[in-house]
């Protein structure tokens, strides 16, 4: 087929890098914890590529993409529990119903608010994310076992290193395949000057929604790898704070660059985890300090993103 | 209980809080006058504005004309800072730039000052300058409390107003919202005008962080984010750039939620503001006394 | 044929009239001009031409179909294309995607073609690719494929902008002040371009122009607009006599 | 020479707006500046009143260099540019309106003398000082425009495209206006324009710009009979 063909030398590497992993998880190189990490760290990489689709590509500016992911991380959280799950097969479908649940919930939000653009899309986006946690922390009147502000607990733990490896992997292609494509095209033109993509005959509430419906979706995938790996979660997970980690990384990996975004999720929970490792509590208390400074100095140095190519005049 | 007395009390702690939005209010819709931006760390202005009345009033007993006075010339002081050291360097670059800038202005002032060293992330008790007395007024009773808020907001507006549309530097702010290219051909020093909007606009959050606080005397580094982002949302409402349209809509927006609260949840609250703020975008998007704007 | 219909059209914005009670109409194969002052309503009637606004009052017709409400993209793929005053090009896309973007907006391949990289992916993509290098090539852009827009002369980009416009393979094209900072050479070869694409891709234009040696030379009808109300319409033999015309914009002649 | 251009070049990223440009105005002299749209005559005021940057080239007024100074110094020396398209405040009243204009005056006395000039300059302005800018007709609002920039007490005075979207009577009217403020106050003057027939016409001396480039200069009426600009800018 095609699909894989094309991908070949892609999805050799991706083999390897795997089989090395194992190896480590197997053999205990790496201790559990750190293990977490790196499964934590491709969920987060499958997410931000939901954004770099939505902002980098299409030039969607979203506050709220944590809210996806949380949707996401819930409805997998509620249904494994209830449906008692415990199987990665089993699973399987749940991950791809909860992608669809975030991606129709996008898609409903979208309808009304992408026709706003840039501060004020920020603004509603952010709206819908503060709307979510305010669902979240009253979720308990809704169903007891969601439990509300004191957090969701007793999830099973079901993801692991195969079923986040072979997501991202799958999802790098059609991501891959829909950028090479006339789509990806039309994302682009949007997001370079709406008007004349629409002049030029692109349907732009279209492929805009287009977009946004496949972020979501993939934070959606990625809420619930995380829901099933931590076995515990709380609104707070999923807050304007997340949504600006999920942006800082595309940022970082330059906007519209897909293995961009891929190394900057490592890198950027590598950071942050590393110095959890290696920091005293009270210091840790500083990262949050250091890294908005980096924000504002990356944005007046490189106001395009990191990695993005200078544009040239 | 009377209905109409409760309701009616509930109109008064409404406009209690609606006061409070509206000075913040301001500071948004005048620096997007200007500068076309949400200014996110507006909110962090009003918190630092509390802290400040805080540090005042319990450490040093200061009087408390003395402490509005301070504190809005320490918060003007961290506006006029952070547009010239955050803001001024991306004025040419791409709006949503400036938009993360903001962000992390905001978060970095947050975190910096919830810094065990700082301030802590804890809630701290705010000492009030005076004991909370009641008036009964048959229907109603008003504190003494929301007096003082409701004469300070006034008495702001005033000078607000008087300072835009009856002086030199008001004229030069109103024709640099409108076309900086042109107000600079008038002479006037557009970065002078910018910092001046940001000095005007952080005062008055200070202001606002004051009277926030002895009406609702608990403080904490966080407790910009939802004022801050309500108040935006009642900047929209009335129509951003517009300054009576800042003032009503924060006003709506108070009234709301004490409304909410009082006859829903409080835990809905925020939702239902947030459900006028897709409202509002949706079908009014210029704010309730916003010009319609073509595109292209 | 009339190709295009405009009928008692109206657009105010703030209570200014920006178009007032204007009709016209365009013949198939012809060339028609717009010209008049600044601020006449010129650019305001290609906009509502093209749906990027709504009129308040009258009609439009496009080959005998009802064009008033329908959105900016379907009409471009039912024929009208349109480059604008201040160029719109995806800058930071190349030469070759500029192209590409309105040749790929017609139906070429659906989604599922392009995830799964089908067959139909494949040859649409190849066809499309072959078809904008000739449009490259027919306005002298062939070598610049990869080059990004933006980084394009500012002659280039306007011919960029007109090869953009019609590999949509309109039947009317609406080309807005191409003359706009070209020096009287540049105008010339512009003219030769103008009158190369309307016979080689016999495709009606319109074009909003303010260089009147370059108007007086390619069109067959002028209309000519002054406040948002059409003064008069007519060969360029009867706008150059016409006193109204002579009065509102091409001034007095000179003793 | 009270305003010296000396070989100003100008870019926007690649392309370059204006090369090499050399002009002068004196004491007191209309100069117009004539060419086709786009060919950077915008461009050119835009330079001298400060709010473009030149790549190269200097400027020099009044003996001092301003080359590099910012707008509002530059409008304190004394240049006072009225933009294309009147840019009035709309949301202004007229009287807001030329208050503006002398923003950078201190001197009560001056502002109200000069307010004085100005109304028996344009007494249409007059009747409407209560009225918002925006209200006023295309001719009104050129006249605030133009008050407005005579409230800032100029010594030259640079219009860009005052008939733009005028009628020829209201165009004769404010042209008629353009020479009154010239012989009585004795400013200097630098108009662009795209109606060529109209400055030529009023100017001392002209200057034809070219795709950025200053092709030809001299006494106006040299100009007006010059076949080649007949042939591009008078023709028809």
């Amino acid at each position: 087929m095609r699909f894989f063909r094309e991908s070949w030398i892609f999805l050799i590497v991706s083999v390897s890098i795997y089989i090395i992993l194992k190896a480590f998880f197997a053999f205990n190189v790496i201790s559990p914890y750190i293990q977490q990490i790196c499964l934590y760290a491709v969920i987060v990489a499958l997410t931000s590529l939901g954004l770099n689709v939505i902002y980098g590509y299409t030039g969607q500016f979203s506050l709220g993409h944590a809210a996806f992911y949380g949707i996401g991380a819930y409805t997998s959280a509620y249904l494994t529990k209830v449906l008692s799950i415990d199987g990665v097969i089993p699973f399987i479908p749940v991950l791809v119903f909860c992608g669809l649940v975030s991606g129709l919930v996008g898609y409903l939000i979208g309808i009304p608010i992408l026709r706003l653009r840039d501060d004020f899309l920020a603004i509603a986006t952010l709206g819908f994310g503060t709307l979510v946690r305010v669902f979240l922390d009253n979720s308990d009147k809704f169903a007891e076992s969601l439990g509300g502000s004191r957090g969701f607990v007793g999830i099973p733990r079901i993801t692991n290193l195969e079923l986040v490896f072979f997501f991202l992997i799958f999802v790098i292609i059609i991501t891959r395949n829909l950028i090479h494509s006339r789509y990806g095209l039309f994302w682009r033109c949007i997001k370079d000057d709406e008007l004349a993509a629409t002049s030029v005959g692109i349907n732009t509430a279209n492929m805009k929604l287009m977009a946004f419906t496949y972020g979501c979706m993939l934070a959606g995938i990625g809420g619930a790898l995380y829901a099933n790996l931590y076995s515990f979660l709380h609104p707070s997970n999923f807050d304007i704070l997340r949504s600006i980690d999920f942006l800082i990384i595309v940022i970082i990996g330059g906007m519209g660059s897909i293995m961009g975004t891929i190394y900057a999720s490592i890198i950027w929970v590598g950071f942050i985890e590393g110095l959890r490792i290696v920091l005293p509590a009270q210091v840790l208390d500083m990262r949050w300090v250091v890294i908005p400074i980096l924000l504002i100095a990356l944005m007046i140095w490189r106001p395009y993103g990191l990695m993005s190519k200078r544009r040239k005049v | 209980m009377d209905i109409l007395g409760y309701v009616l009390q509930q109109g008064i702690n409404g406009l209690q809080l609606g006061a409070v939005y509206a000075l913040i209010a301001l500071g948004y819709t005048m620096v997007y006058g200007v500068l076309r931006l949400i200014n996110f760390a507006h909110g962090d202005i009003f918190m630092l504005g509390a802290f400040v009345a805080y540090f005042l009033i319990a450490k040093f007993g200061i009087p408390i004309y003395l402490v509005f006075i301070i504190t809005m010339l320490a918060c003007a002081i961290a506006g006029y800072l952070i547009e010239k050291i955050a803001y001024k360097p991306l004025r040419d670059a791409p709006k949503i730039s400036l938009l993360i800038t903001a962000v992390g202005v905001s978060l970095f002032l947050e975190y910096f000052l919830s810094l065990n060293a700082i301030f802590t992330p804890n809630y701290i008790a705010f000492p009030r300058p005076f004991d909370v007395k009641g008036y009964d007024l048959a229907v109603f009773t008003i504190t003494n409390v929301q007096v003082l808020i409701f004469i300070i907001t006034f008495i702001s507006l005033f000078l607000l107003y008087l300072l835009i549309y009856r002086t030199n530097y008001g004229r030069a702010m109103r024709a640099v919202s409108h076309d900086k290219e042109t107000a600079a051909l008038m002479g006037i020093g557009i970065d002078g005008i910018i910092s001046f909007t940001f000095i005007v606009g952080a005062s008055l959050a200070g202001v606002g962080g004051i009277l926030y606080s002895i009406a609702y005397p608990q403080i904490n580094v966080f407790m910009g984010i939802m004022p801050g982002i309500k108040s935006f949302i009642a900047a929209v409402l009335g129509g951003i750039g517009i300054i009576h349209g800042a003032v009503i809509g924060g006003l709506i927006i108070g009234i709301c939620e004490v409304f909410v609260s009082a006859f829903l949840s409080s835990t809905f609250r925020d939702g239902v503001i947030f459900i006028i703020l897709f409202g509002v975008l949706l079908f009014k998007p210029s704010g309730i006394f916003g010009k319609r704007i073509e595109k292209v | 044929m009339k190709i295009l219909d405009v009928r008692n059209l109206e657009k105010s914005f703030g209570g200014v009239k920006a178009v007032d009670q204007i009709s016209f109409h365009i013949e198939e194969g012809e060339v028609f001009s717009i010209i008049g002052p600044n601020g006449a309503g010129k650019t305001t009637m290609f906009n509502l031409i093209t749906g990027l606004y709504r009129p308040d009052d009258g009609r439009i017709f496009f080959i005998d179909r009802d064009i008033t409400k329908t959105p900016t993209y379907m009409l471009a793929h039912l024929g009208i294309a349109r480059t604008f005053q201040n160029m719109r090009l995806f800058g930071s896309l190349t030469v070759l995607e500029n192209v590409l973007s309105s040749l790929l907006s017609k139906r070429t391949y659906n989604l599922f073609s392009a995830v799964m990289r089908t067959k139909r992916f494949a040859v649409s993509e190849k066809a499309a690719e072959e078809k904008a290098r000739k449009f490259i090539d027919f306005f002298g852009l062939s070598g610049k494929e990869d080059y990004t827009a933006s980084s394009l002369s500012y002659g280039e980009q306007r011919r960029l902008e007109l090869a953009r416009a019609l590999s949509t393979e309109p039947r009317l094209m609406l080309i807005d002040e191409p003359g706009a900072g070209m020096n009287p050479k540049e105008i010339a070869d512009l003219a030769e371009t103008i009158k190369a694409i309307r016979q080689r891709y016999s495709v009606t234009i319109a074009i909003i122009e303010h260089q009147m040696n370059l108007v007086m030379n390619i069109s067959d009808r002028i209309m000519v607009m002054d406040f948002g109300e059409k003064i008069m319409e007519g060969t360029p033999e009867e706008v150059k006599k016409d006193k109204r015309v002579i009065e509102a914009y091409l001034g007095e002649e000179m003793d | 020479m009270l305003l010296n251009v000396q070989a100003i070049t100008v870019n926007y990223g690649a392309i370059s707006a204006l090369r090499g440009v050399t002009l002068g105005a004196e004491q007191g002299e209309l100069v117009s500046v004539i060419g086709a749209n786009g060919a950077g005559k915008t461009t050119l005021l835009k330079t001298i009143s400060g709010i473009i940057r030149p790549a190269k080239g200097n400027i020099e007024f009044d003996g001092n260099d301003i080359t590099r100074q910012r707008p509002e110094k530059i409008v304190k020396s004394g240049i006072v540019m009225v933009p294309e398209g009147r840019r009035i405040f709309p949301d202004l009243t007229v009287k807001e309106n030329l208050e503006l204009g002398a923003y950078t005056l201190k001197d009560r006395h001056l502002k109200k003398n000069l307010f004085e000039l100005v109304l028996t300059t344009f007494p249409r302005l007059k009747e409407r000082l209560r009225q918002h800018g925006g209200t006023l007709s295309g001719g009104e609002q050129q006249m605030l425009a133009m008050g407005r920039a005579l409230m800032g007490d100029p010594r030259l005075l640079l219009l860009d495209e005052p008939s733009m979207g005028l009628s020829p009577i209201i165009t004769r009217e404010i042209f008629g206006l353009i020479e009154l403020i010239r012989k009585e106050k004795n400013i200097s003057i630098i108009l662009v324009e795209q109606n060529a027939h109209m400055a030529l016409e009023h100017s001392q001396r002209a200057y034809v710009l070219e795709n950025g480039e200053i092709v030809m200069d001299g006494p106006s009426s040299e100009i007006k009979h010059n076949p080649k600009i007949i042939d591009a800018y008078l023709g028809v």
